[in-house]
This record gives C-alpha cells, sequence and structure tokens, in this order.
C-alpha cells in the first residue's frame, strides 16, 4: 500500500485515474439499503434488503437469516444483484465502502467481510459509521445524531469527530414497531389484519399515517377525549376487501415512538439520557446539533412532535439537571433515509479511501475486519 | 421429470402433412392467414386470429387449450391497422394466456392465464411464468423470467435454455399420442 | 419440463459442493471440473438497454449513469414508456401559441396510462425526448464540500509523507533508479522542484459549518380537518424510484430513465478460462464459449419410479443421455460422501497460501515504480490471482440406498441427424439387459433398485444418490502437443429426489 | 364471503342459475349498423346498438334481466358479460332489473364482467374480472387481470392496475376505439358468419 500511495504525490495523473474509478457505496439498512457511487450526491437506488429465495421464489429478508452459513448465501445473493443489476461492474479488485451502524452485530459485518473479500475478491474495504459520517455533509464535528430506522433508534453523541461510544442509547422503536402497532391498532376495527402483508401494511402508514402533536396525543390516550379525531381512510386491499383506517388509528400509529416502556424509556428520553452521558461543557452544544437520520424520522410532523416530547420532559425532575433551555436540528441538504450513505460517498471520494481502508492482504492476513469493539484494534491506538 | 405421454382423441384432431396436431375444437379465424411451419400442436378451445392479420408460427410450436393468439393492432392518424403475429420456434404456449405480441422469439416458454400485451416483443429464450400480465409494448430481452401484474424480471435463465426448450417441445411432440384402443 | 418451471427433482453436485439442476452448471474443460454460478468469477461483457436493444459501450453508460438515454420507465408503475404522438386536435386547441404542422410527442404508460401531461411536462417536439431532467438542488453545496475534504485530506497525507521524508532524509530521491526522478522531470516541465502540492502552500480553505435552527416542520394542520384522497399519495416504492427527490404526492412524478442490463462472461476461478461468453449482439442467444455441463456431461432424469415403501427394494427406470460428440461408458458408483472431502482438498488451495498471494502480490504493485515510467502503470491492473474457496460440505440428506449395479453401460454419441430419423438404430451394443431396458440413439432407459431406510415417516421427501463414472473425451488440442482427444474417468455426484414415501400395502 | 369462494372456481366452469328458464325467451335486438359475429352466443333478452362489434366465441348472458348494449362497444373473444343479481338481491319480488351498457364500452378477450350497470367509454382489460357489486361510472379502465369485487361505485376516469389493483386518477377519458370499429367493420365480414339486425332504428 505504501508504495501506491508514493504513486500517487510523484504522478498526479495517475491519481486522478484512480478516483475516477467507480466506487460502490452501500449503507445496508434493516429494511432497505442505498447504493450509490463515492462522489456522488444521491444514491443511485434505495431498494429492500432482500433477495429471492430460489427454491421458494418468494423474497427473503437479508437480517431473518438463520445461521451464518445462510447468511453468507443471502449476501451472496444480495452483492451479486447489486453489482449486475445496478452497479454494472465487476467487483473484483475493487474497493468497496460500507457503512454501518456502531452497533452492527460482528457477525454480520464479518461475514459481509467474507463475502466481499473471498468471494468477490474486492480490493479493499472502507467501514465508516454511520453516525459520524452523516455529519460530513453538514460540515461540523459535535452533533447529536439520532438515527430512527426499522428495528431500532440508535443515538449516539459526536463530538468533535469522535463518537462517544459510552454515551450511545438504543431501544427497538423503529419502523417495525411502528407496523407491530399499526398492525394491532387496525385490528380492533377489521378482520384478517394478522395475514396483511408487511408491505401493505407499511403502505398505510406512509400514506394515512402521521405524527400527531403531543396535546392531541394525550387526549387521544385518555378513555374521555373531547377532540374530533381526523378524518378515516378506507383503504382498498386488492379490490376484493378494503380496510378502515380511522382517524385515530391513523394518529395513534407512531405514539408507540414515545410511550414509555418499562423502564420509562422512549425515544425521548433516550435523547436526554445520551445527553446526561456526556460531559457537562459538551450539553449545551450538543442540544443546539441535533441531527435526525433515518427514514422514520421522515414521517409527517416527526420533528416538530419530537421537539415538544423532548421540552416536555426537561420539566421533570429526571433532566432538570442537564439545564438546557433550547433545541436545535440541522436540515441535512439530503433526505434523511440516505443521510448516512451521503456521508459514506462524500468519505470515500477523498484520500483517505487508499489511507484507511482494509485491504485484502490486512483481511487475509488477520481473517477479521478491526472493530472499534475489539481490545486488539483498540491497544493500537492506546 | 421425463414427459409423461399426452393422449389425444385421435378423432378429435387432424394432422396435417407436416406434422401439425390442430384439434377440431378450435377456432381458427381466417384459416387462410395462419401458417404453422409443422409439428405444432393446437389444442380445444385455442382461438388463433388469423382473419385480423397474419399469423404465423415457427416448427414445434404448443398452442394449449383456450389460449388466444391475436395480432395486435396499431392506431395511425388515419385509422387502425393490425400487425402480423410471428413466433419463433419451440415455443410453448399455456392454457388460457392470451398472446397479443408482434414477435414472439424462439425457445419462449408462456405460462398458463398470462397476458401478453399488445404489441409486445418477446426475445429469444424467456420465460413467462404462470399468471403473469404483461404490459403493451413491453420488450422482454433474452435469458430472463418474467412474472407478476404489470410483469417484471425476477431472474435469469441459463444459458443452455435454448436446447432444454428444443428438449422439452419436442419430447411433448413426441409424447402427444393419440388413445391407444386396446 | 423439468428445468424449466418444475422444482429440480435431478441435482449434481458441483466441484464447490453445491448441489445444482445440471442446466446450471458449467464444465471446466481445462480443469475437467464442474463449476457453477457460485463458484466462478462473474465479469460484466457487455452494457445493453432491455428495450430498445442496443448495445451501450461501457464509457457512455458511466455517463449516463447506467441508464438508457431514450427509454423511460414510468415513476408510478415502473413499466416501459412508449412514446405517443399529440392527437392533432390538442394543437388546434392552442391556438394562441403558433399552430405550427411540427408533430409533439408525450410519454405514456400503457399499463397505469400514467403520461407526462398528468404532471404538467410539455409535449416535446422530437421523438427521442429532450424531456427535462431534475437536478439535484444541492448539488452545487455539495460539491463544494466535496472538494474541499479532496483538497484537506490530501493536504493531510502528504504532510505526513513530508514528515516521513524528512526523517528518512534525502535518501529517497536516490531511491528512483532509472535517472529520470520525479525532481529532475518537473524541472524540465518548467515546474517548481519541490514536491509540495500547490494546496499546501496556501492551507486548504475550511467548509463552513452548518447552523441547526430551533424552528422545526411543522405537521400540516389540515391532517386533521382534511380528508386524504389516497390517490394522491405516493407509495414507498414510487418514493424510492427517484432517491434524490422521494416525491409524497403523484404530481411531482417523473419519468424515469431505464436501468440498463447487463451480458456477463464467466470465468473459472483455478484456471481464469472463460466457461461462457456471450455473442455481442443483444438479442443473440448464441455464445463464444458455452462449456455447459448440460453440452458434456451425461444428463440423467427420472422416468418412472414405483412407490416407495420404507425398506423395500423398488424399481426406478433413469434416461441418460450422452450430449456430446463421443461415445461414453457410464458407470453408476456408491455415493461417497466423505471421500469427496479429501481428493478436493487436496486439489483446491485454501486459505493456507494467503501468505503466498501478498507476496505476490506486493512485487507486482512495486514493479512500477521501479520503473518509473507510467506506461508500466498498466501492469498495475494485471489481475490479481484468485481466491479459491474451499468447497463445503454437499449437505443433502439422503435416505434412501441404491443397489449399485455390477455392470457398465455405453452411451452412443449425439447424433444431430438422428432426431429426423425414425428408424431403430441399435448401435449394435451388447447390452446388460437387467440394467438396460431400453436404448434410442445416445439416450439409454436404466433400471435401478433403490430401498428406502426403514425409519423414514410417511410422507417424507425421499432422496438418493450415487456416484456416475463416465468417460469425458476432450478435444482440446495444441496443449502440450497432444494431437489425440484425451479420455478422462469424470465422476460426479447425482442426488435424485424420488418423491414421498407412501404407507405400505 | 360466499362470493369469493365462488371466485376461486375456474370462471368458466360457474354455472349460470336459472338460465333455462330465460333461455326459452331468448330475444335478440341487433340494431342495424352492429355486427354481431354467429359464433357468438347471446342468451336471454339482449339489446345490442349499432356500430357496436361482438366477435365469435364471446357470450353475453341476461340471466337476470334485460341487457341493452350501447352504440360503438367492442366487445372481443372469450368475453362473458353476465347480468346476475347478487345472492342477496335474487328473491326481491319487484320488476325485473335492466342492464345498461353505455356506448364507447371495450371489453377485451377474457374479461368477466357481472357489474349491474355500465357507464361510457370504460375499458375491461383482458382477463379482468368486475363483479356483480361493482357498479361503472364513465372512463374507468380496469386493468388485465385485475379482480374486483368488493361492492363499491367506481368514479369516472378511475383507473384500477396491477396486481393490488391499484387505483390512479386519469386525466382524460380513454379514447374511443372508433377507428377499430371503423376497420373492423370492414374485416370481418369477410372471414365471418354476421348475425342479421332485426330491428330498424
Amino acid at each position: 500500500m505504501k508504495v501506491k500511495i508514493k504513486l500517487d504525490c510523484i504522478m498526479p495523473v495517475f491519481e486522478t485515474l484512480i478516483s475516477d474509478k467507480l466506487t460502490v457505496v452501500l449503507d445496508i439498512g434493516a429494511a432497505f439499503t442505498k447504493f450509490g457511487f463515492t462522489g456522488e450526491f444521491a444514491p443511485r437506488a434505495i431498494f429492500r434488503t432482500e433477495v429471492r429465495c430460489k427454491r421458494k421464489n418468494q423474497m427473503r429478508r437479508i437480517w431473518d437469516f438463520e445461521s451464518v452459513d445462510d447468511l453468507y448465501d443471502l449476501l451472496v445473493e444480495f452483492i451479486y444483484n447489486i453489482y449486475f443489476k445496478f452497479a454494472l461492474l465487476s467487483p473484483k479488485d475493487r474497493p468497496i465502502v460500507v457503512v454501518e451502524s456502531l452497533l452492527c452485530p460482528t457477525l454480520f459485518r464479518e461475514t459481509l467481510a467474507k463475502v466481499l473479500f473471498s468471494h468477490y475478491e474486492i480490493s479493499m474495504m472502507f467501514t465508516l459509521p454511520s453516525h459520524l459520517v452523516s455529519l460530513s455533509s453538514l460540515a461540523i464535528e459535535t452533533a447529536m445524531v439520532v438515527d430512527v430506522g426499522y428495528k431500532e433508534a440508535v443515538i449516539i453523541p459526536i463530538c468533535h469527530g469522535i463518537p462517544l461510544i459510552e454515551a450511545w442509547q438504543a431501544l427497538p422503536i423503529g419502523g417495525e414497531a411502528i407496523h407491530n402497532n399499526l398492525r394491532r391498532l387496525l385490528d380492533s376495527n377489521n378482520t384478517g389484519i394478522h395475514n396483511l402483508p408487511d408491505s401493505i401494511i407499511e403502505d398505510i402508514k406512509i400514506r394515512c399515517c402521521f405524527v400527531t402533536e403531543k396535546s392531541r396525543a394525550e387526549q387521544l390516550a385518555s378513555s374521555k377525549s373531547d377532540i374530533s379525531v381526523c378524518p378515516e381512510v378506507k383503504y382498498p386491499v386488492e379490490g376484493t376487501q378494503s380496510i378502515l383506517v380511522s382517524g385515530k388509528v391513523r394518529e395513534k400509529a407512531f405514539e408507540i415512538l414515545y410511550e414509555e416502556d418499562n423502564d420509562h424509556l422512549c425515544l425521548s428520553t433516550s435523547i436526554l439520557d445520551a445527553l446526561l452521558q456526556t460531559n457537562m461543557d459538551l450539553r449545551y452544544k450538543l442540544a443546539e446539533n441535533i441531527l435526525l437520520i433515518g427514514g422514520t424520522t421522515m414521517a409527517p410532523g416527526f420533528k416538530a412532535r419530537l421537539k415538544e416530547e423532548l421540552e416536555k420532559q426537561l420539566t421533570f425532575d429526571r433532566y432538570k439537571k442537564l439545564n438546557i433551555k433550547t433545541f436545535a436540528f440541522h436540515v441535512p441538504p439530503c433526505k434523511e433515509n440516505y443521510a448516512a450513505w451521503l456521508g459514506g460517498a462524500i468519505y470515500g471520494a477523498t484520500e483517505l479511501l487508499n489511507m484507511k481502508a482494509v485491504t485484502k492482504e490486512f483481511y487475509f492476513k488477520e481473517n477479521r475486519l478491526p472493530d472499534w469493539a475489539n481490545l486488539k484494534d483498540n491497544i493500537r491506538n492506546i | 421429470m421425463e414427459l409423461r405421454d399426452i393422449n389425444y382423441n385421435k378423432s378429435d384432431y387432424v394432422e396435417t402433412a407436416s406434422g401439425n396436431k390442430v384439434c377440431r375444437q378450435t377456432v381458427l379465424c381466417g384459416s387462410q392467414n395462419i401458417i404453422l411451419q409443422g409439428k405444432v400442436i393446437v389444442q380445444s378451445e385455442a382461438i388463433i386470429r388469423g382473419d385480423l392479420a397474419n399469423v404465423k408460427t415457427g416448427r414445434y410450436c404448443i398452442i394449449s387449450k383456450e389460449a388466444v393468439l391475436r395480432p395486435p393492432y396499431k392506431k395511425f392518424s388515419k385509422g387502425v391497422a393490425f400487425f402480423p403475429l410471428t413466433m419463433g420456434d419451440h415455443v410453448y404456449v399455456g392454457e388460457k394466456s392470451l398472446v397479443n405480441a408482434a414477435i414472439v422469439g424462439n425457445y419462449v416458454y408462456i405460462g398458463k392465464n398470462c397476458v401478453i400485451g399488445r404489441r409486445c416483443t418477446l426475445r429469444d429464450c424467456c420465460v413467462i411464468e404462470d399468471n403473469t400480465i404483461l404490459a403493451p409494448e413491453t420488450v422482454v430481452p433474452p435469458f430472463t423470467r418474467y412474472s407478476g401484474s404489470p410483469g417484471s424480471c425476477i431472474g435469469d435463465l441459463p444459458e443452455c435454455q435454448a436446447d432444454l426448450m428444443v428438449d422439452f417441445t419436442r419430447s411433448y411432440y413426441q409424447h402427444f399420442q393419440p388413445t391407444k384402443l386396446i | 419440463m423439468s428445468y424449466i418451471i418444475t422444482p429440480d427433482i435431478v441435482r449434481y453436485a458441483c466441484t464447490c459442493g453445491l448441489l445444482k439442476p445440471i442446466s446450471n452448471l458449467y464444465f471446466c474443460r481445462y480443469c475437467t471440473q464442474l463449476r457453477c454460478s457460485f463458484c466462478v468469477c462473474h465479469e460484466v461483457d457487455t452494457n445493453f438497454c432491455g428495450k430498445c436493444s442496443e448495445n451501450i459501450p461501457s464509457s457512455e453508460a458511466r455517463v449516463k449513469k447506467n441508464r438508457c438515454g431514450n427509454c423511460y420507465i414510468c415513476p408510478c408503475c415502473e413499466q416501459e414508456l412508449s412514446t405517443r404522438i399529440a392527437s392533432t386536435k390538442t394543437l388546434s386547441d392552442t391556438e394562441d401559441t403558433k399552430t405550427t404542422p411540427k408533430k409533439m410527442y408525450y410519454l405514456s404508460c400503457q399499463f397505469c396510462r400514467w403520461s407526462s401531461r398528468d404532471v404538467g411536462i410539455p409535449d416535446q417536439s422530437t421523438v427521442t425526448g429532450g424531456w427535462p431532467e431534475r437536478e439535484n438542488v444541492h448539488a452545487n453545496q455539495l460539491q463544494e464540500l466535496v472538494d474541499m475534504y479532496k483538497a484537506i485530506v490530501l493536504a493531510q497525507k502528504q504532510q505526513q509523507e513530508k514528515d516521513k521524508k524528512k526523517q528518512r532524509g534525502k535518501y529517497l530521491s536516490y531511491t528512483d533508479r532509472t535517472g529520470v526522478t520525479a525532481a529532475a522531470l518537473r524541472k524540465r516541465i518548467g515546474l517548481p522542484a519541490e514536491l509540495t502540492h500547490p494546496l499546501l502552500r496556501s492551507k486548504p480553505k475550511e467548509p463552513e459549518p452548518a447552523v441547526a435552527k430551533t424552528e422545526v416542520e411543522k405537521l400540516p394542520i389540515e391532517l386533521f380537518t382534511e380528508p386524504i384522497n389516497l390517490m394522491d399519495i405516493t407509495t414507498v416504492d414510487q418514493r424510492l424510484l427517484q432517491p434524490e427527490a422521494q416525491p409524497t404526492t403523484v404530481d411531482k412524478l417523473f419519468p424515469v430513465h431505464k436501468q440498463l442490463s447487463i451480458k456477463r462472461t464467466l470465468r473459472c476461478k483455478s484456471c481464469e478460462h472463460n466457461v461462457s461468453k456471450p455473442e455481442y449482439n443483444p438479442s443473440s442467444v448464441k455464445f463464444k464459449i458455452q462449456l455447459f455441463a448440460y453440452y458434456h456431461i451425461p444428463e440423467v432424469r427420472i422416468v418412472t419410479v414405483e412407490p416407495l415403501r420404507a425398506g423395500q427394494s423398488c424399481e426406478l427406470i433413469l434416461k441418460f443421455t450422452n450430449p456430446s460428440q463421443h461415445q461414453t461408458t457410464i458407470t453408476i458408483l456408491e455415493l461417497n460422501l466423505e471421500q469427496q472431502e479429501v481428493e478436493e482438498a487436496e486439489v483446491a488451495p485454501s486459505f493456507d497460501n494467503m501468505e503466498n498471494l501478498s507476496l505476490q502480490e506486493k512485487q507486482q504493485m512495486s514493479l512500477p515504480s521501479m520503473l518509473s515510467q507510467p506506461s508500466s502503470l498498466m501492469s498495475m491492473s494485471t489481475r490479481s490471482p484468485t481466491i479459491t474457496v474451499k468447497p463445503r460440505k454437499i449437505s443433502e440428506n439422503v435416505n434412501c440406498d441404491v443397489d449399485v449395479p455390477s455392470s457398465t453401460f455405453i452411451l452412443p454419441p449425439r447424433d444431430d441427424a438422428a432426431e429426423y430419423d425414425d428408424s431403430g438404430d441399435t448401435h449394435n451394443i451388447q447390452d446388460d439387459t437387467k440394467l438396460v431396458k431400453w436404448r434410442k440413439s445416445n439416450k439409454a432407459y436404466v433400471k435401478l433398485n433403490v430401498t428406502p431406510k426403514e425409519d423414514l415417516g410417511l410422507n417424507s421427501d425421499v432422496v438418493c444418490g450415487f456416484t456416475m463414472q463416465h468417460v469425458y473425451t476432450n478435444t482440446i488440442t495444441g496443449q502440450m502437443d497432444k494431437k489425440e482427444p484425451q479420455k478422462y474417468d469424470h465422476k460426479v455426484k447425482v442426488f435424485l429426489h424420488l418423491g414421498k414415501l407412501v404407507g405400505s400395502e | 364471503m360466499g362470493l369469493i369462494l365462488l371466485d376461486s372456481l375456474p370462471l368458466h366452469r360457474i354455472p349460470c342459475y336459472g338460465l333455462k328458464i330465460n333461455m326459452s325467451r331468448n330475444s335478440i335486438k341487433i340494431l342495424p349498423g352492429a355486427l354481431v359475429c354467429e359464433e357468438s352466443k347471446l342468451r336471454g333478452d339482449i339489446t345490442i346498438g349499432s356500430g357496436t362489434i361482438v366477435h365469435p366465441r364471446a357470450s353475453i348472458i341476461a340471466e337476470a334481466g334485460p341487457i341493452i348494449i350501447g352504440e360503438y362497444c367492442l366487445i372481443e373473444e372469450q368475453v362473458r358479460i353476465v347480468h346476475r343479481l347478487p345472492f342477496d338481491q335474487r328473491n326481491k319480488e319487484n320488476s325485473t332489473p335492466v342492464l345498461l351498457i353505455g356506448s364507447h364500452n371495450v371489453f377485451e378477450v377474457d374479461c368477466n364482467v357481472e357489474s349491474p350497470k355500465i357507464g361510457s367509454n370504460n375499458v375491461f382489460e383482458a382477463k379482468c374480472f368486475v363483479g356483480n357489486r361493482v357498479t361503472v361510472s364513465d372512463g374507468c379502465i380496469i386493468g388485465a387481470g385485475c379482480r374486483l369485487t368488493e361492492e363499491q361505485t367506481l368514479k369516472d376516469k378511475m383507473i384500477i392496475y396491477g396486481s393490488r389493483c391499484q387505483m390512479r386518477e386519469g386525466l382524460d377519458k380513454p379514447q374511443p376505439q372508433t377507428l377499430q370499429i371503423e376497420t373492423l367493420t370492414k374485416m370481418l365480414p369477410n372471414y365471418h358468419h354476421i348475425k342479421k339486425s332485426n330491428k330498424k332504428n
């Protein structure tokens, strides 16, 4: 690798050749995968993280894998589709940029690396933490990054370009939890909801539901509410049946995000808990630099409600000591669902790719990826 | 699995000199405009609309029960014209399928109950799965498998698909035998 | 029929341990091994548009972001859009504009009837479009940002390099052995002799950090009172079809360029020979290189199976077909799964020799720096050695024994003319009549006795397997000066799904 | 839910209840200018407007009451237009309902329409199924292979398409197929026996 870098300095012509090469950037989400190339500003495609199971001729989600071997096969198929259906180039001897959550299971990332290095023979793999790189499109270094995806909401404060891992918070509230909540709510005034595919539930969520205001939510939660609910929607399913989506259901579907669980945790409290974990001097700055990413944050009314909830929580004793007055939110120059991907595309366009990526040689020598959670990788840094 | 014999009642079918086996219970409109190149099987209740425009099939085609071959129309500023429907060799059209295509290539498999929309082009070596609805003017590239409504590509086919179709249509023809009277 | 729509009943074990129907296997003549899509290297051969069936050179495909310049798909249902001529009536309606005799075109979906007029795109005067393209509103801002980051990182890197150089002193400049040092080269073309990058001299510009706002998007108040029209709101798929804009209402759906398709070549990972290379023409179904197992390995098909009963022997008729131009002899052997493991472990290199690999690569990399000439850079792109993964264990639950016949049988070569010849062609082969029931041209119908295991439950799938040994005649000439075609005994494991177990009589 | 059960049966096997009674009083009125192929199947009290074309192997069955088809309709082969009331409305003793089908409707190959009322300028694409509780207004398109059975009235210019019967509202009504009818009127008599018109305008 050393030799290569030297070459670049001596011959700038060649450098442009290298940077001119198309490098794939992937963000494999629990529900949707974002694919594109470095240096571009939007993914080429966003598609479901699933492959067609050849034996049953049905779609299978990657994250529903049964074993390591199963995951390996699913990923081989999935990466194949990405390269030969969208990227239209051979992965062999090319670098790849992968944006992943810091909480990505080791099993998954190791299997992905194995697929990429030994099955597809890529030259190097550059893994980037999603929370950190999301900030690159804003050119800021300190922020509270809240990622609400499909499986979970993960909150990690970033300080001067370093994720404060000790302060992370995660809750299993995301798209999936909302779908389950919606299914349960719909069940009360419709029949046969249980058999509906998730895609229909998702479509109802996207097209009918929204995050309501806090005052209305409290009214709806209490048994005797005197507010007029929003109009109901008749949602036709396949021409033979239709589902009645009542006004109450439309407003309540997203409430699962703010219903405190047994440990009194919900989306707003975990953001504040994350703040509590950080240094006193930082809290103020973090609260005024909140970045929301992930597809679920795109729901209508999500941001307004989160702000309301955060402000409300501040009045409780639990968080009074934070002594925060205002919250300020960033608006990224992209859609929230691919904010992390965009960060990867920006990082991947720089020389960091050649400097920091895990090369094939390194991978086969160590037979694993470096990981922040692995002591072996941290000793060197200290 | 090797194909089993498919038996038919000898009196129900007409066999031509070129080996075409055509059921008597079919509707062949404008039969002078229908060209079956040989060893073609047309099963009962199938409809071929030669009255609208020429319909030409290649060798070893199988038109199953209640399938409809219908030349597509095209609108011009002055009026409407019907265009010929050409079908290549070794094509299988499943039961109750409607073929309204302009061109069906060689080695094409069309499943049951499909709709091949107006002026579609099915290139050589493609498979249309059962119950697929292909939107009008769709072009199906070689070595693809289409399914759904609207039909979309769900996978690809082995490179030796042409040979598989040759083998399939040939053995179908060989196994399509009149019931032997004992 | 079996390979086209029905599930795969007869599967062959590929060298890599996966089970595939014969139609999905390749046979590398150079390694005389079976390969499948999982264990060959896939490469993009040509790009083409599936709608207009035109080849697009890869450079053009890249510029057009892997999409066809002329073909569009419907933003509503993802079907191909067709170009329609606007009827003359609409032209005369707009009499305030010039009534030119020019034809006007619009895009229309024949499936969901969406049209470019639905979203107010004006009709165009050319067939191929000039349809308005939408740009990313943040493009300029982001481009600036990326350029700045690039500069910063580059500066950092060069600083590091410089620091390293300082440590080593002047020594580095003498390492260029070709005589033309970079410094000398720079002098010659009139650049300052220093190696400093222009960006280093002036410190790279830092991007302006974004400022967070306390105001956030409000929930539209109308949602509480106004009924929504489902037909105006886009679905997830419609939104994601346009990742940049992700429109939430149908009036913002714009036509999308059609994604290109590819033809691919397949390369054997161990010997780097192609096993499949298609012809250039997008609508051609022919191949320049076609090493498909279907053309080389005898095909096995189930003809009939007697009802399967646990612990009872029953008769199985198989059809063997020889696809090659050479006579072959088939021997049915016992399935021995353990033995295979050992054999192949010897053949295939595994991870152990990765050390060698990295060494080799380093040598390759260092080559150009020694020569220090741009032309030698081409050697950088030479193919790096392939990594062969250890074959996996065959995962098939064989629960039925096969009585291995003692005798072998011959399959005559394929004869295309025989297809048109219905006369008896016995080839005068002396057959073991207990084994071969009947034969026709290159096919033989063979009887085997199989016994499902005693402990099988009702309705369980019965799977049997055997090793088929056949004589493979390799016709590659020019290799090692062997004129005569070589004959090999090739073994392949075949697995048959016989059906469900039925109860006793 | 009884309806859904029925729908899963192969369509051509559904017996036409009470057909025999109606068959006894077959009364077909074909207005001048209409073109009805001899090989089509017409049962019951049916009026076919001028300019309408009925292809061979189409069947129109007026089981529950008369069917009146307007002008310039196109009825292709294997089409089944059946006038049949839903189970719960069958035994009502009031006067026999009339199935009115407007003008410029297109019924494509193998579509199955049991709608109690059909406006004008609609297109029923190939292999679609419209149940007897679905009222169709004007300018609708029922896409190929769509099955509509739930009780509803389709508003004007509705477009139903795809596997999930997605709905869209069209900008314009589908263009009438007068040009195709013109061509067919010239072509079909060369190949088919045509039923004579038996009513004067």
